[in-house]
C-alpha cells in the first residue's frame, strides 16, 4: 500500500489507522496486552470514567439477544484518579494513542474529569460520553441539543485535548445534537452509543436486567441502525466521524467508511473475537491496495 | 453505588492469569451423546490443552459471531495433553449448547482459553472430597485426574435430581477412592440431597471442592462454615460458580459476583471470569447471589 | 383452557386471541389463504393503503441484515376503492378480523381512506400508520407529538370503526407520541413500525436500496428495542396496547405480554416462517392452560 | 409513481398457484461437492417432490429464523418422485448457501415448494434450446427430464467463464441430442460466450429456455428479438431469472422486477416470485432490470 492509513481526527490527533476499539469493550487496555499484541491499533477508547470510582450495576448485568446484546453495567471504573495516576504512565510506553472516555451526573463533574485528565501525559484525547443509557440521567446531555452544546463548551474551556463527542443513537433526529456539539467546539463525533432495549425472563415475568429493566443495545444487530445514524451526520456536519455499532469484520468497517466515517470503533466483537481488531485492520489495508486507494476518502459515497 | 472496591476485587481474590489463553481454531473430535440432553464434545486444541488447569474454563464460539453472538463458557471437563484434545460435559439447554450438540468430527469452531483461576492443587497428599450437583460434575474429571496423580485420596460425592442426570461412570478416572451418589428421587444411589451427611465426611478431609446450582453451593458453603465455627473441620472449601459471560478475560465488566468483604459481609463486586470461577467459598457473599436470577438467559 | 384468549382492543373491536399479523407482512391475506388456514388469527392488519394506487419503489427493495430485514417497499397498494371494493366482501366471509392499515400524505389524505372504509362490511378496524419510513414524509406524524394528534382527532371526526394508531419508534421519547394519540381519541396503539436502517455495497460504494439508502429494518434484530418501546409505553398511557417487532416464537410473544401489550403482530416471521401464528397462538394457550392464567393480564409485570 | 398497475402484473404474467407449496420439514440424504464452491444438495421431501415442476423453486430455511434470517430460493434442479427427494444445484457463495454446504446427511431443515411460475413445456413434441450460464444449469436437469420424456429433442448450451464452472455432466440425464460447451477462457469447448453462433441455432429449434446472469439473458434476449423482428426464428424464449426474496409467495413485495407493458416499454412491477421466476423474454423490461446492481446482499 503507498497510501498513508493514518487518520486525522483535528487538533493535532493523528491516530496510525482507522480501526480503535470501543469504551466499555477493551477496558483500560491491559487485559487485551496481556493475551496479545495490541500495537496494531489505531486507537484504544478507554472505559468510561468518571470522578470517584463507581462499582456499577448490582449482577446480572449482561443478556444476549439476536445478533446483540444487552449491557447494564453501569459505568463501573476507578475514578479518575486512578486513571491519571495509574493508568497513563503505562499507555506512554504504548505507540496505540489512548483516548479517555469521559462520563459524568452533571457538566461540573465532566468538567472535573476532563480538567484532572488534561495535562496527563499518556492520554491523547477524550471521548464525553453523553449517551451511556445505564445511569440516571446519562442521557440528557445526548438526547438535547441545547445542553449537548453547553456541555462542549463548559469542558472545552478547561481543555486543550482533542475533544471527541460520542452520540447517543436513541433521539428523533441526531444531525440535531451533531450540529450542536459542532458548533459547542467538538474537534470529531463518535456516533453511536447503543440502542435502549430490554429483554423480559418470561418464568420471572419480569426483566432479566435490574431496575427498570432497559439496556443498552449493541453488536450486529444495530448495525444497520448505525449506520443510518452515520450516513445522516455525514451530510449534517463537517467534522471527523467516527462510526460505531457492530462492527466485526472488514466489510462492515468498509460499510462505515463508505458512508462517510473517517475511523470506526469496534465494540462488541472484541468480546467473542479477541483477534478481531487486527483481522479488520489488515483487510482494510488489502483492501486499500486492491483498489489503489490514495486515501480512505475515496470510499465515500457521494450521491 | 460509589465506593473505592473496584481495584480491592483483585487484591482480595486474585486474578487470573491470561497470559496463557489462546484463541485456537479447534476441530471437533467427537460428540459423545449420553443420557437425555447431555453430552460431552471433544476438540483436537493443542495450545489449549497443554495450558489447561482443573477448574478453569474455556469459551467456545459456536457461530462466527451472529446468533448466538457471545461464545459460551464451559469448564474443562476431561483434557488429554498427549493427543492435545479437551473435552467439555454439558446438556443443550439453550441456543448455545444445543447448537454444540450438533457439531460433527471434523466441524471447526474457535475455543479460548484457559481463562479464569481454577482449584487450587495440595502442596502435599491427604484427602479430597469432590462434590457435584447435576452439570456440577464437568470440572471434576480433570481434577481428579491430577489429585489422583498427586496421590490424593479422592471421596466422589455426586448427586442431582434422577438417575439421567449423573456423571457417567465411564468418564471417570480410574483411582477414586469412594464414591458415593446421592438422588432426589432415589433412582439411583441414596435418596435425598448431597448435603445430608455431610458433616461428618467434612470432618475427614482436608479439601471439599464443590459445584453445581446455587442454592447447592449456599447450602454447602453454610454446613461447612458452621462445621468449621465448631472446630469439626479444618477442611478448605472452594466452589466454582456461573455467571453470564460476555468476554470471558474483564474487559466487558458482565459477570459481576457479590464478594463477601469478611465473612458474610458485603465486599466490592467481583468478575467471575478473572476472581473466579473457582474462589474459597467464604470471599463470597452468598445472600446476594442467591438472590440472583436463576433464569440468565 | 378455561380462560377467555379473547382480546378487546376498544369501540367494540374484540379480536379471538392476541395473535394478529402485521401489516405489510400478509398482503391483505388472500395469498396466505391460499397456502393454509388463517382462522385461528386473532387479526389480520393489511398492507398500507393509499387513496390511489401506489406501484412502490423500484427494486431492490429489500436486504438482509443480522437477524434482520431491511425494506423499503415504498407502499405499493392497489389503492382504498380496491380494497373497499374487491377486498373488503372477501373478509366478510372469514371469521379472522380485518384491520385496514391506513397510510397518506397529509391528513387530507388519511381522512379520505378513513371515510372511504367506514362503512365498508368487512373493514373491522382501521390501523393508522403514522410512521412509515419509505415514502417521503412518512414519519412526520409519527415524530410530531402536536401533529399525531391533529391527525388522529381529524380521523376521529369522520369514523366510528376502532382506531389504532401505529407508533414509530424513531424518537426521543415514544411516550411523547403516545400520549398525545390517546388524547386525540384513538381507541389503541401498535407499537412498533421499523427502525431507519441502512445497508451498503461496497462493491459499488453506496446503499444497497435506492434513494437516500434508508429503510426499515425489522426482524429478530429489533426485538429488545421494541419491547423497551412496549414496556415505555404501557407506564404512559392506558389505552391497549398491540406490541409489535422481531416476534417469532412463544417466548417472544411472551415477553411483550410481560412488557404489558394487550395483543401482538407478528411480521417478518410470516415470511421465513408462514406457519408461526398457529404455532405462536397455541404455544400461548398452552402457556395459559399450565400456568393456569385467569387472563393475559396476569403475566404483566408490575414492578 | 401512483399508478394503477397492481393488478395488471397478473393479468399480463398470471401468477403461481400458491395452493400446491408446502412447508415441509425435509431430511438432507446427500451434499454432493462438486468442483469448487459448487455442490448439489439433496434433501428427502416427499410433498414438495410430487409437486414440484421445472423452472419452480423452493425456499430453504437456512436457520431456524435468526441468521442468516431470510429463507434463500433455488431452483428444483433434479427430483426423484419415487425417492420422494428433491436435489439443489448451487456454489457456496454467501452465508446462507455456505451453512448449506455443511449440511450433514440427516440434518433436517424446512423446504417450502414448490413455488413460482416454472417453464411451459411443450403440448406437441419438437426441439428445444437450453441455454444456461454458469449456475444458471441450475434448473436444466429436472426440465430435461420432463422434455426428453415428452419426445423433445434437447440441445444443451452450457456457457461459463471457465471448465471449473461447467454443469457436471455425469448428473445431466440421458438423452440429451446434442451437448455445447462454451468456456470464455476455452478451458473447456469452443472459446467464447453463449450468445456467439446463436442466431444460427435460434432458427432451429421451437424453444428456447435461458438461465444465466442477467446481462446473458440481456443479450439472449435482444439476439432473440432480432431474430425474430427479422422472421429468421419463431421460437419462443423463456428466461429465470432471480430477485432478492423475503417470502416467496408474494406477500412482502420485495422481489419486484420490471415488466414491459409493450416490448420495451416501461410496464408495471411484477413479483418474481409469483409472476417469475420463469417468463416469456418478451415481457420483462430489460433496460430497467440491467439497471439494478448486481450485488443484491
Ligand atoms: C465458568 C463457567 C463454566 C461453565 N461450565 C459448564 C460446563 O462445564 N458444563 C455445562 O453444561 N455448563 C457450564 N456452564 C454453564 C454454561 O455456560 C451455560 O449452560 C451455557 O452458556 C448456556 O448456553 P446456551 O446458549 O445453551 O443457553 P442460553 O440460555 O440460550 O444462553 C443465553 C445466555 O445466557 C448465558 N447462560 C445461560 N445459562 C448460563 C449459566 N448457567 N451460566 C452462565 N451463563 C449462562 C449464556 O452464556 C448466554 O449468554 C458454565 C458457566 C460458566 C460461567
Ligand atoms: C427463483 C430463484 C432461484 C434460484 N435458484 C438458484 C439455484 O438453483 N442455484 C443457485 O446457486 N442459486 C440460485 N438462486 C440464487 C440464490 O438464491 C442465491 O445465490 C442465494 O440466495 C444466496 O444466498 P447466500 O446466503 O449464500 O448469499 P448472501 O449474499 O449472503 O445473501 C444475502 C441476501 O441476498 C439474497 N441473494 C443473494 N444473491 C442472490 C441472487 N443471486 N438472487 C436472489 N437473491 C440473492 C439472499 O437470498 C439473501 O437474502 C436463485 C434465486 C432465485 C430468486
Ligand atoms: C459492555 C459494554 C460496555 C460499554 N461501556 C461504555 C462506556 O463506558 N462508555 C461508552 O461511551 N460506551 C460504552 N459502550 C458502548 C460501546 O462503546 C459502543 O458504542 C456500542 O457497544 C456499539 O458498538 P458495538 O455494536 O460494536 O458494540 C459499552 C458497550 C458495551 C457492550
Ligand atoms: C416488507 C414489510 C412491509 C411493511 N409494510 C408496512 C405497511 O405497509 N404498513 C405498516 O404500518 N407497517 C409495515 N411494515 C412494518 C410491520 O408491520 C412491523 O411493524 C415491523 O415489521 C416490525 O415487526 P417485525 O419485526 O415482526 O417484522 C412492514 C414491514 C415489512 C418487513
Ligand atoms: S465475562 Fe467479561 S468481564 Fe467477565
Ligand atoms: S419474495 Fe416476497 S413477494 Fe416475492
Amino acid at each position: 500500500m503507498t497510501m498513508d492509513p493514518a487518520v486525522s481526527l483535528g487538533r493535532g490527533l493523528v491516530l496510525p489507522n482507522p480501526v480503535g476499539v470501543a469504551s466499555g469493550t477493551f477496558g483500560y487496555g491491559f487485559e487485551a496486552e496481556r493475551m496479545g499484541p495490541i500495537a496494531h491499533l489505531g486507537a484504544v477508547y478507554s472505559k468510561g470514567t468518571t470522578l470517584l470510582p463507581r462499582e456499577g450495576n448490582r449482577p446480572p448485568r449482561i443478556s444476549e439477544t439476536s445478533a446483540g446484546m444487552l449491557n447494564s453495567i453501569g459505568l463501573q471504573n476507578p475514578g479518575v484518579e486512578v486513571v491519571a495516576r495509574d493508568y497513563a504512565p503505562r499507555w506512554r510506553e504504548w505507540s496505540v494513542p489512548v483516548v479517555v472516555n469521559v462520563a459524568g451526573a452533571g457538566i461540573t463533574e465532566y468538567v472535573e474529569v476532563c480538567e484532572r485528565l488534561s495535562d496527563v501525559a499518556g492520554v491523547a484525547g477524550l471521548e464525553l460520553n453523553i449517551s451511556c443509557p445505564n445511569i440516571s440521567h446519562g442521557m440528557d446531555f445526548g438526547t438535547d441539543p441545547k445542553r449537548a452544546k453547553a456541555l462542549v463548551e463548559a469542558v472545552r474551556r478547561v481543555t486543550e485535548l482533542p475533544l471527541i463527542v460520542k452520540l447517543t443513537p436513541n433521539v428523533t433526529d441526531i444531525t440535531e445534537v451533531g450540529r450542536a456539539v459542532e458548533d459547542g467546539g467538538a474537534d470529531a463525533i463518535s456516533a453511536v452509543n447503543t440502542y435502549l432495549g430490554m429483554k423480559i425472563s418470561v418464568k420471572e415475568r419480569k426483566p432479566v436486567l435490574p431496575g427498570m429493566g432497559t439496556a443498552g443495545l449493541s453488536g450486529p444487530a444495530i448495525k444497520p441502525l448505525a449506520l443510518a445514524a452515520v450516513a445522516k451526520l455525514r451530510r449534517a456536519v463537517e467534522l471527523p466521524l467516527i462510526g460505531i455499532g457492530g462492527i466485526g469484520s472488514t466489510e462492515d468497517a468498509l460499510e462505515y467508511l463508505v458512508a462517510g466515517a473517517d475511523a470506526i470503533q469496534i465494540g462488541t466483537a472484541n468480546f467473542y473475537r479477541p483477534g478481531v481488531s487486527a483481522e479488520v485492520l489488515s483487510g482494510l489495508i488489502q483492501f486499500a491496495t486492491d483498489n489503489s486507494l490514495q486515501s480512505w476518502r475515496d470510499l465515500r459515497w457521494s450521491d | 453505588m460509589i465506593r473505592s472496591a473496584v481495584k480491592s476485587a483483585s487484591e482480595l481474590c486474585g486474578q487470573s492469569d491470561l497470559s496463557r489463553a489462546v484463541d485456537e481454531f479447534a476441530t471437533c473430535t467427537s460428540v459423545e451423546l449420553l443420557q437425555g440432553t447431555l453430552f460431552e464434545i471433544r476438540f483436537h486444541a493443542p495450545r489449549v490443552a497443554a495450558a489447561a488447569a482443573p477448574g478453569e474454563f474455556a469459551q467456545l464460539l459456536v457461530d462466527e459471531g451472529q446468533v448466538p453472538l457471545l461464545r459460551r463458557p464451559f469448564s474443562f471437563s476431561r483434557v488429554d495433553i498427549s493427543e492435545g484434545t479437551v473435552s467439555f460435559y454439558l446438556a443443550a439447554v439453550g441456543r448455545g449448547s444445543s447448537r454444540l450438540r450438533l457439531l460433527h468430527p471434523g466441524d471447526r469452531i474457535r475455543v479460548l482459553g484457559p481463562l479464569g483461576r481454577g482449584f487450587s492443587l495440595p502442596s502435599s497428599p491427604g484427602r479430597s472430597l469432590l462434590l457435584a450437583g447435576g452439570l456440577g460434575a464437568a470440572p471434576f474429571p480433570l481434577l481428579m485426574d491430577q489429585l489422583i496423580g498427586r496421590g490424593e485420596e479422592v471421596i466422589w460425592l455426586n448427586g442431582s435430581r434422577s438417575s439421567s442426570e449423573l456423571y457417567p461412570d465411564h468418564l471417570l478416572p480410574s483411582g477414586i477412592q469412594s464414591r458415593l451418589i446421592r438422588t432426589q428421587d432415589g433412582s439411583k444411589g441414596d435418596p435425598g440431597l448431597v448435603t445430608e451427611g455431610l458433616p461428618e465426611l467434612m470432618g475427614v478431609v482436608q479439601r471439599i471442592y464443590a459445584c453445581g446450582p446455587n442454592p447447592m453451593l449456599a447450602a454447602v458453603y453454610r454446613s461447612w462454615a458452621s462445621e468449621v465455627a465448631a472446630g469439626h473441620t479444618a477442611a478448605s472449601l472452594e466452589v466454582s460458580i456461573e455467571a453470564p459471560m460476555g468476554c470471558g478475560f474483564g474487559t466487558c465488566l458482565g459477570c459481576a459476583i457479590p464478594l463477601a468483604a469478611e465473612g458474610d459481609e458485603s465486599g466490592p463486586i467481583g468478575l467471575c471470569c478473572r476472581q473466579g470461577p473457582v474462589l474459597p467459598a467464604q470471599q463470597l457473599n452468598w445472600d446476594q447471589l442467591l438472590n440472583q436470577p436463576a433464569h440468565l438467559g
